[in-house]
């Protein structure tokens, strides 16, 4: 198994990282047993992620997915950021081992998950089947 | 600093082995099977080496095979005398839960065949009762298979009385003493051994040559078919170089045990101390009853992929039980066999040291772990989790 | 003067090779499977030296497996290829009557479990005919297992053809390349071969390192069970310098294939000419169709031991097919299998050139044969037989 | 497998090699097809043998236990060259490798065989159970 740079480079000095006191989304998605927790916060102004942050607990992929997704987004506005794919990070990271791929899933679900939630608080209509429930989520998992 | 901290994965080849390797890797180079001179120079190279692996360990010349390593070793053993005892009717095997996949993927392998495999418990200190093994020995049991030193956390077995108790009951008993060959004292007639598998790069010898130790008597078959190499139980033009530095590795460390125990122990307790001292960690395994450079400490809250590279960034060399250093989900068998939750047993370290490493290497490591867990906890949403949990937040 | 004319048992490491094996035994002694960056770069040596050996085949990088030479090829392609076949009720397998014993002590042992086998002639020339290959592949054949290059008369077996044939049939087909790779052309998509084992030190590389090439889709079973290794197909730390001397050394010998070839065979012919010139000799195997560094004689009336002794002492290294230097009764079956009486098989001489042989070295083997033959039929009450029926006494 | 110093010493140079045009006895034992074929000659005068020669076909260890038994027997009365025991010889050469040892039974029955000659040539009488037939006479194998 081998890092690219890329990944590396996130890994060492991850960008956005912490929390937020006053985010207008949080997404907290994986769960402890499989090692793998990835939290992140956005705040949103105009339908722009003016914000982003995150937390998580997991290997150095999980870091540097989270590192580069949330560079991916930030700025964005939140319809674009609904669009990312796991692949767009993967590609952006210049590729990541085959049994890391998971890591990149969980990051675009992370986002999703704050979108829902900043959907939610804010009482936004969305089509419910962009936020399928994934076996990956936090929740969902925890009760195992 | 460079601090090379995984011993326990493997070893430098040490320079008496080096040397004791280069006349074979250049003039000596004959088939070690052929009659003329270069080639009976070459067998006396292999004859040597295995005699003086076996002086080493209490064994006579003739029951030293040499193999490709500790994993070939592991499955002979296990396969051999689970052929030879499928004809007697014995399809029971015992082992433990934390074995080393050479032996637990082995047994599994033979379960699809038809074996009925027990697994015994370790405990919280990660050793097995000999008690258990007594209780588990049926009429068709086969083999019993139980590790001398755990790679992971460095728990010693009660090697000698497990094999007493096989003996009375008249079953063969093996063991995978790939972590404690060259690392503490054994002698395999006294510690009632009939198999015994070994690799050379766990003591500063090469990698990809080993031995079993099979008693004489064993009429084990054979996993490599072919020439009569090995008196005609396994196969292939002998790496005579390879033999040799194993030799070599394994006297130099066997003449130093005494000297490097008392070292190592020193340096291991000292580790052990200074991590400790980390909030919300534990020491993995019997503190006492462990190889003398073995160190497995977990601390919550953190993964230990994440761990190990920061700490490869600092130049210190480690390993890790979590799921991700192995590529599969789950973490270490291991961790999880002496009872720690999964997200525990992911934030777990392995340092495992050498008579080299120093003093001021060990001072290294306790300086640099408690900023990196620091640091991984502060991005942790499960140590957040935790710390709400016990309301510290 | 020192002649090394036994290179079909084994070969000098060459310099290339020991410079590329250095470092690995030295400084980047990591394991290939850690994630630090001294495992990381051991682990490049393994997948360099993959790639360079797949480079030389045709091969893709992921269907080269490193093993520990070509004994536990052999057996893992063959026992593996039985094991997957049996599920689906094929248990014939195809061999030759002058396979390597790796090959021939392996299916014997699958033979007593309940496989058929079919030993294929090879005829004068020790070689098989497609022909027969074809006519002996039934309903249940599981695999056809023909050797690339005999290695005592160094015959070249149709390999392509043999590989079409079973293709055509639905046959899987495993070749014993030990004695060719290294030393001819191969390309194993072009010639039809599905599974292919190897070993270093034919071609100048380590002892204890082989290969085994598994074509993609082909999912065979473990020989050697344990870590997740060469894509958790063959579990082992790796002897990362024994894989890096083997690449080099094949890639050494690919470079030079064509003039060592050229030199080789000129070497080789010059040999044959010299040695037939002694009264009632014979050259086993083909002429055209060998080794180019492959030269075995008989000569009626000598036992091959005392020959190759007495070459011994002036110097020479050679090798023999008589059942003394191979601790049977019988002579070489090989020999046999070429249709020799045992008598005339007892009295074989195996010369195995490489190109670091030279013409005065040729010349002095030439020198010394005839006179040591001289003195053992002087000494013969077989020798006296012969000349007494064929009215010479 | 491995020679001893006395074994490769008779071998280089090996002593009573040859044949003998007027023997008193000749013996032969072995056969083409093991490998070995081991020719004793011998001359008696007074229950003595005065001289012998041997002629053999065979490995190292053939001509080299050939070498050596035919020196422990000339010399020697008769009667006593027909006690030398295969272990004797083998001690003598300090030992030979286990696959070797059929090699001095070998010269051991060509010892005898040579003698039994020389008794039946000059009508002396003899106990046949001396002479048993062993499965290494050349005469016996032969027909195979
Ligand atoms: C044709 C052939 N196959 C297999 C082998 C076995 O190779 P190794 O001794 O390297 O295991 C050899 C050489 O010994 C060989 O010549
Ligand atoms: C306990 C144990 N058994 C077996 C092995 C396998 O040894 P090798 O990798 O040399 O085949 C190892 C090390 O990898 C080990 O630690």
């Amino acid at each position: 198994m081998e890092y690219s740079e890329k990944v590396m480079e996130h890994f060492a000095t991850p960008h956005n990282v912490g929390k937020m006191e006053d985010a207008d989304g949080i997404g907290e998605v994986g769960n402890a047993k499989c090692g793998d927790i990835m939290k992140m916060y956005i705040k949103v102004a105009d339908g722009i992620i003016t914000d982003v942050k995150f937390n998580t607990y997991g290997c150095a992929s999980a870091i540097a997915t989270s590192s580069m997704a949330t560079d991916m987004i930030k700025g964005k506005p939140v319809s674009e950021a609904l669009k990312l794919t796991n692949q767009a990070v993967v590609e952006a990271l210049d590729g990541l081992p085959a049994v890391k791929i998971h890591c990149s899933v969980l990051a675009e679900e992370a986002i999703k998950a704050a979108v829902k939630d900043y959907y939610d608080k804010n009482g936004i209509e969305y089509d419910p089947t962009l936020f399928k429930e994934d076996c990956c989520h936090y929740d969902h998992h925890h009760a195992e | 600093m460079q601090v090379y901290a995984d011993n326990a994965a493997t070893t430098k080849l040490s320079e008496t082995a080096l040397q004791a390797m280069m006349p074979y890797l250049t003039d000596t180079f004959g088939n070690a099977s052929s009659l003329y001179s270069l080639g009976q120079d070459a067998h006396h190279g292999v004859q040597a080496s295995r005699a003086a692996v076996a002086a080493v360990l209490g064994a006579d010349t003739n029951e030293i095979y040499f193999t490709s390593g500790g994993s070939e070793a592991d499955n002979w053993a296990i396969k051999g005398v689970a052929e030879l005892m499928a004809k007697k009717g014995k399809k029971h095997i015992i082992t433990s839960a934390f074995e080393h996949h050479a032996v637990l993927h082995t047994v599994k392998k033979l379960e699809e065949q038809g074996f009925r495999i027990t697994y015994l418990p370790v405990y919280e200190n990660g050793i097995v009762k000999v008690e258990d093994v007594k209780n588990a020995i049926c009429e068709d049991t086969a083999l019993v298979t139980i590790m001398y030193a755990n790679n992971e956390i460095g728990t010693i077995q009660p090697v000698a009385e497990i094999g007493a108790v096989c003996h009375e009951k008249g079953v063969l008993f093996h063991t995978d003493a790939v972590q404690a060959v060259g690392h503490v004292a054994i002698d395999v007639k006294a510690q009632n051994i009939d198999l015994m598998s070994m690799s050379a790069h766990k003591f500063h010898g090469p990698k990809g040559i080993g031995a079993l130790y099979c008693k004489k008597g064993i009429r084990l078959p054979n996993l490599i078919e072919g020439g009569a190499q090995e008196r005609g139980r396994r196969a292939g033009t002998e790496a005579v170089y390879a033999m040799a530095g194993m030799a070599a590795a394994l006297t130099e460390a066997n003449d130093a045990l005494a000297q490097n125990t008392a070292k190592l122990t020193a340096l291991r307790d000292r580790l052990i101390d200074g991590l400790l001292k980390v909030e919300s960690s534990r020491l993995n395994g019997d503190r006492q009853n462990r190889l003398p450079g073995n160190v497995n400490i977990s601390f919550e809250g953190v993964e230990g992929e994440s761990l190990l590279l920061y700490l490869d960034m600092k130049g210190i060399s480690a390993s890790s039980g979590s799921a991700c250093t192995s590529g599969s989900l789950d973490p270490s068998h291991v961790l999880l066999a002496i009872g720690l939750p999964h997200e525990v047993a992911h934030g777990s370290l392995r340092l495992s040291l050498c008579e080299s490493n120093t003093e001021e290497e060990i001072d290294y490591i306790i300086s640099c772990v408690p900023e990196i867990i620091e640091r991984l906890r502060n991005m942790s949403p499960l140590w957040e989790r935790i710390q709400k949990e016990r309301g510290n937040l």
